[in-house]
């Protein structure tokens, strides 16, 4: 059986840092740095013995664990010196600690958008429809969008989920078939209820449009049903004939 | 959950592209005949005044549409200064110009997955992209690419200052998995039919 | 025509793009106050069993979108379900954006202690975040904020309804990186056999 290890695992030294501090319940705030250092130079051997490449990253910060822990084994002269040096003398895990603080709040941060990214996606929305029928006068669109409008807009493209698409629709595309919307008009038509013209065109597809228009030229001639206009320029209205 | 709800969500999410008495039948696992029934249902709840879609049929496809009177406050809306200046739809085509330029109009929509050529005049209206020449092949289809306009407009020195995208190659090597995989199915299938 | 309808129609054409309360005010030509009681009065009713769709707020605009309940059924109609998901080191550098910014590369990795060019560049190609402008001092190194599409990517309102940047817990432990730990051991252990 063969792992593989992958060495971004880790998102870096701070968070392999992390990772030791709470395998081995360390405090934070008391780094005992002789510990941790030989646990991180164990990680790093490990790396290099399954021939991994070591990014140098990993390297720089065991460099600085190394450099910490000579520093902390440096007696301290705190009898000798001057109070106020007292003072200016810091912990050398100071900074360490308080990068590894920083770095979890994100890492937290970072887990809980990746429940809000979870949720998002079981929210479906839909792309906008194309209203540049209704733009009547013309009226010439404003340009006052940047590139990331742009880049924003092709990211919801890429990102929309895709239903399938119905067979049929392919096949009706290319030739929907006449008589079948004949039925489907008098279907609508049947209980005797007039309706006006321009809903029996829902679609915009010119193709849609020519093969209804076709289907209600037919169920005129064949006598299935009227057109009735109450005065010039009024709406027309379909009703079926004999109801 | 209920039968209309879903029924409400899916065909919400399909858009433009609707779907089919069958596929309906399908998800729901349910006969067509309960389909039926479920859609005479939806239909009534969209009578209602207080909704402003409801459901089209044609040809055996089931869409959602907005209500014939809406139309004027759709107008209205697409009048209206505060509207965005280029729609989306023009902003995703144009997005897919830049970064695939020499393009066809047919590559285009097949990856939009919808009919592109209202956005393409919007396009070539405002100058943001051109005819650059022919692609080879049957029809010679027209090639599009971006204009210098389109440089000056977005601030750019060259294409090259528009940022990567990695996700597209990521979706795209997925896609070519996906076909050759159908492929393969399709290989195996004729293979045992054969038998 | 009664005002939810119209509102109904306004956001289902508006898509995924969604519309502010100003936008429908202006359509409605009525105050935004009454664009509220109206929004409150459409959510109620979108709150009703047989309905698959809702109106969330995202982005600083209000879109329909299908119900979580529903989620399940729709996944069964999608063409490719392997929606993918930003990757950790990206999801980490967005997040220090997101609560620091405007903040430089450096910055950045400053926190992460690791180079973060790659994870910028996805998601600057992802349009999540956006060049803001230029720090002062040497070089004018580039300043990067969120975008509009990262409120939409991560369901927010606006960036006031991130969750408070954690703290410090003591408590907490990481099975999964404990895993790792074994899973090297093992491996350390047939390499040492194989000798």
């Amino acid at each position: 059986m063969h792992y593989h290890v992958k060495l971004d695992q880790f998102e870096g030294p701070l968070d392999l840092l992390l990772h030791l501090i709470h395998r081995y319940e360390i405090d934070i705030y008391d780094i005992p740095v002789a510990q941790i250092t030989e646990q991180y130079m164990a990680y790093i051997h490990a790396m290099k013995q399954l021939q991994l490449d070591v990014a140098s990253e990993y390297l720089v910060m065991a460099a600085t664990l190394i450099e910490m822990k000579s520093k902390m084994l440096l007696p301290k002269h705190e009898e000798t010196l001057e109070d106020h040096e007292l003072f200016i003398e810091e912990d050398p895990r100071e900074q360490l600690m308080q990068q590894l603080i920083e770095y979890k709040k994100f890492k937290e941060a970072a887990k809980q958008l990746r429940e809000r990214e979870e949720e998002r996606a079981l929210l479906f929305t839909k792309p906008p429809s194309d209203l540049t029928a209704y733009a009547t006068n013309g009226a010439p669109l404003a340009l006052d969008v940047d590139v990331y409008d742009m880049l924003g807009a092709l990211a919801k493209l890429l990102r929309r989920k895709k239903l399938q698409k119905p067979l049929h629709t392919k096949v009706a595309r290319q030739e929907i078939p006449i008589g079948r919307r004949m039925e489907e008009i008098l279907q609508i038509l049947k209980n005797g209820e007039r309706m006006n013209f321009y809903d029996l065109f829902p679609y915009d597809d010119r193709e849609q449009i020519v093969v209804t228009f076709l289907a209600l030229l037919e169920l005129m001639k064949r006598n299935e049903i009227i057109v009735e206009q109450e005065n010039n320029f009024a709406d027309l209205y379909i009703r079926r004939k004999g109801d | 959950m209920n039968e209309v709800a879903i029924i409400e969500a899916l065909l919400f999410a399909a858009g433009e592209e609707g779907l089919t008495y069958k596929q309906l039948a399908d998800v729901l696992d349910v006969e067509e005949e309960r389909v039926y029934e479920l859609i005479q249902r939806a239909k009534d709840m969209y009578d209602a005044d207080e909704r402003g879609i409801m459901i089209v049929e044609m040809a055996g496809t089931l869409q959602l549409a907005t209500k014939k009177q809406c139309a004027p406050y759709l107008q209205k809306l697409v009048e209206s200064p505060t509207t965005s200046s280029l729609s989306q739809a023009a902003l995703e085509t144009l997005a897919i110009i830049a970064y695939r330029q020499p393009i066809t109009r047919a590559e285009i929509e097949q990856i939009r997955g919808v009919k592109s050529d209202k956005p393409l005049q919007t396009l070539l209206g405002k100058a943001l992209i051109k005819e650059v020449g022919r692609a080879e092949g049957t029809g010679r289809p027209i090639l599009y690419g971006t204009t210098k306009e389109f440089l000056d407009y977005f601030g750019l020195k060259t294409l090259d200052e528009l940022p990567p995208l990695p996700q597209w190659d990521e979706q795209e090597e997925e896609r070519e998995a996906d076909l050759f995989f159908e492929r393969l199915n399709e290989q195996l299938q004729e293979a045992g039919e054969q038998r």
